[in-house]
């Protein structure tokens, strides 16, 4: 399939690929950041019944 | 040990945690890449030849960048006195001080550096003589500057007194960095002995820098 | 609750003779000698700028002695007493940057040398009554609450010396009186602890008084 | 300050969190088209050959690294003008996005122009220009993560934020000046003023599907910012509650 594309097909896939990392690394960020401010939002509404100390007997 | 190791972990926590500490000398030494281009024009050939040049001078100011930080935020917040009156040596303090440093902001520099070599259209073999020559280096620009980190510990605007200190001391580090560099890009010129004369100098850094750096601060204290 | 003790300390006597102190090129003392004995607290008094903090400085190691001894007969042998003993100085060397029990984990860590039990964090942290802010960076805590948080240090490493500068200032009644049963603590357990302060410790104490006519005459 | 305030962030969380999904789904439907398009239908260039299919990705990075800083800007006045919380929240989420998609044109930019140029880099005008661009970018970055306290950031942020927006183009034009001074003819030139429709189309395709996917992301950041700033309202306001009950209730185990 690369091969279609000629004598420059590597530098045609580097940029697709690099471009594929990016893109997904930057919506994973967003997906884990949302969930990790999800989670500690649910933790402070915890918290104010709950004591750390009583909560782990 | 574990009072040291739990002293590098910490180091490297606040190091990624405030302000990004280690991205911050990457993106200074991008900036001072990219600002010889606009001083000497923008050719190719000019560029590969004083690549080396460009790369070391700028690595190491990049690592100089947040030495002065280095003793001075625990000095003013306290920590610095418990430090000392730790059971483990302060010189063995400093010395975990300055490797986690090295680790945040020396080798960023020198994994980063063939990419900006790149851009000074460096030959390949240089990328790889940079690359090893600044991670061999960068300890021993480190921990010579963690003396001058130590000797303006207790001065307001350390900073900039900092440099003028530290730099010349610097001098032979940057000699003999460029010197191995150059080897892959000018064809004459030996790697091996300015490459082990380097690493030499760094190792010999790492013994004389904590000890004199741990005496500032004694008698800087009070 | 009281925070554990398990080794309790026995026969320590802290003595300084005829010691002598040069910060800034300026005399602050000499000639100064006290006793303390094990399971008691001296309370150093004096108006501003006569040595309180200064002769803290040097028990702790952090100001050189200028001349005289200083001895701590009962502590651990060949150790400088600035290993032995806890100083709460004016600054908290807390990080903003990291949680209240991150904090506190790395100076148990660092000044115990091993590794500490997670219940023994949370044991000081309770003590001072931060245990509910334990994941809070510390940069959100008021003054009062940073010394709390200071003071659980004392409490996470056992040391037989506990130097006190001014441990008073910025908390609470709240916090006093938990402070105050920290100390009393310690010195159940056959501790010793030196306070500069001016308020009155709710238990019996020696007091040394630092006269400044004095030092000036021998200046 | 009081309701309005309140109120808008609140509704901006209910409205996003039901667009969002959409957006996602119209840029991968895009996106998906686009990429047929520019890896079946479109042909070889005459001059390029087939690196030109880098350029689908090349100019709507570009684009989007303009696109991106022109967010900010506009968010900044926001700041500045209305003082409004959500154009800060905009402007921060914007950041390492735009950041990233100018940081992909420099990449597919290098690699385009590899096989041209016979090297990695070359301090062309426009490359040199979205570098700049680029580290305008970090320095955004950096100056926000300095900042503790973001309301406090905001404003200074803003007034960078706008410096930058107002240097750009001489940037540019300065960048241009000096380029030609030493390099007096340009051989090649990207993205070149004449295009073939046959490589319009699918460019065209990639740039919107592009822009909704920078958008859709976009949105998702400025609700991760807007939480993040509730959590940290929540937890100074731990901070002070303990303080007080601590007081009130006494701890009688202890006194």
């Amino acid at each position: 399939m690369l091969e279609q594309f000629g004598e420059h097909a590597g530098f045609i896939a580097a940029a697709y690929v690099i471009t594929f990392i990016v893109i997904g690394g930057l919506i994973l960020w967003v997906r884990i950041d949302g969930k990790a401010q999800m989670r500690e939002l649910e933790a402070m509404k915890r918290r104010g019944l709950r004591r750390r100390a009583e909560a782990k007997d | 040990m574990s009072a040291l190791s739990a002293l590098f972990a910490r180091e490297l926590k606040l190091a990624v945690r405030i302000g990004g500490g280690a991205l911050m000398a990457v993106v200074f030494f991008l900036i001072v890449v990219t600002l010889m281009p606009f001083a000497v024009g923008p050719d190719l050939n000019l560029l590969a030849r004083v690549g080396p040049a460009i790369l070391w001078v700028g690595a190491l100011l990049a690592n100089l960048l947040a030495l002065d930080r280095l003793f001075q935020a625990d000095q003013e917040d306290g920590s610095l006195d418990l430090m000392v009156m730790a059971p483990v040596p302060l010189e063995l303090i400093v010395t975990v001080k300055a490797l986690a440093y090295w680790v945040t902001t020396g080798l960023p520099l020198a994994i980063a550096a063939p990419l900006f070599g790149m851009m000074l259209n460096m030959p390949s073999e240089a990328l790889g003589a940079v690359c090893l020559t600044l991670a061999a280096g960068t300890p021993g620009l480190t921990f010579i500057g963690i003396i001058g980190a130590a000797l303006t510990v207790a001065l307001r605007r350390g900073g900039l007194l900092l440099a003028i200190l530290v730099i010349p001391l610097m001098v032979p580090v940057l000699i003999f960095g460029i010197l191995a560099t150059s080897a892959a890009v000018v064809v004459t010129s030996p790697f091996i002995q300015p490459f082990l004369i380097l690493v030499a100098l760094s190792l010999g850094a790492m013994v004389l820098g904590p000890i004199a750096a741990a005496a500032a601060l004694r008698f800087g204290l009070e | 609750m009281s925070p554990p003790q398990k080794p309790a300390f026995s026969g320590l006597e802290l003595i300084g003779d005829g010691l002598a102190c040069v910060r800034g090129g300026r005399r602050v003392f000499q000639g100064l000698s006290f006793r303390v004995a094990g399971a008691s607290a001296l309370a150093l008094r004096g108006p501003n700028g006569v040595g309180k903090s200064s002769l803290l400085r040097l028990l702790a190691g952090l100001v050189p002695v200028e001349r005289g001894t200083l001895t701590l007969s009962g502590g651990k042998p060949d150790t400088p007493i600035a290993e032995q003993a806890h100083y709460l100085g004016h600054l908290d060397a807390l990080k903003p940057g990291l949680s209240v029990e991150e904090n506190l984990t790395f100076w148990a860590q660092f000044l115990s040398g091993g590794p500490v039990r997670p219940e023994r964090i949370d044991a000081a942290l309770d003590a001072v009554g931060l245990i509910d802010l334990a994941s809070l960076p510390a940069r959100f805590l008021s003054a009062g609450q940073r010394r709390r948080l200071a003071l659980a240090r004392l409490v996470a490493v056992t040391r037989p010396v506990w130097l006190l500068d001014e441990p008073t200032s910025a908390l609470d009644t709240e916090g006093q009186d938990r402070l105050f049963s920290l100390i009393a603590d310690h010195l159940k357990a056959g501790g010793i602890a030196l306070a500069a302060t001016h308020v009155d410790l709710p238990f019996t104490v020696e007091t040394l008084n630092l006269a400044p006519a004095a030092m000036e005459l021998r200046a | 300050m009081g309701l309005m305030d309140l109120a808008n962030p609140t509704r901006f969380m209910a409205v996003s969190q039901r667009i969002l999904p959409w957006m996602w789904g119209l840029a991968v439907a895009f996106l998906a088209a686009g990429l047929y398009m520019s890896f079946f239908l479109a042909p070889q260039d005459y001059q390029q050959g087939n690196t030109v299919r880098i350029m689908f990705i090349h100019v709507p990075a570009a684009w989007l690294a303009m696109m991106g800083y022109s967010i900010i800007a506009l968010s900044s006045i926001g700041t500045l003008v209305w003082r409004h919380p959500l154009a800060d929240v905009s402007a921060r989420a914007a950041a390492p996005i735009g950041a990233a998609f100018t940081f992909i044109a420099l990449v597919t930019g290098s690699l385009w122009g590899k096989p041209m140029w016979g090297a990695w880099w070359v301090w062309d005008a426009r490359l040199t220009s979205v570098l700049v661009l680029f580290l305008m970018y970090l320095g955004l970055i950096a100056l926000w993560r300095a900042f503790d306290d973001p309301a406090r950031g905001a404003r200074i942020v803003a007034v960078l934020a706008l410096v930058g927006a107002i240097n750009l183009p001489i940037i540019k034009f300065s960048v241009e000046w000096w380029n030609t001074l030493h390099q007096p003819a340009s051989v090649f030139r990207m993205g070149g003023p004449t295009i073939h429709p046959a490589l319009l189309w699918p460019l065209m395709v990639m740039a919107f599907g592009a822009t909704l996917l920078f958008l859709a992301i976009h949105l998702a950041a400025m609700r991760n910012e807007v939480l993040r700033r509730r959590v940290r309202a929540m937890q100074i306001t731990a901070a002070r509650g303990v303080a007080t009950a601590g007081a009130e209730d006494g701890e009688p185990e202890l006194a």
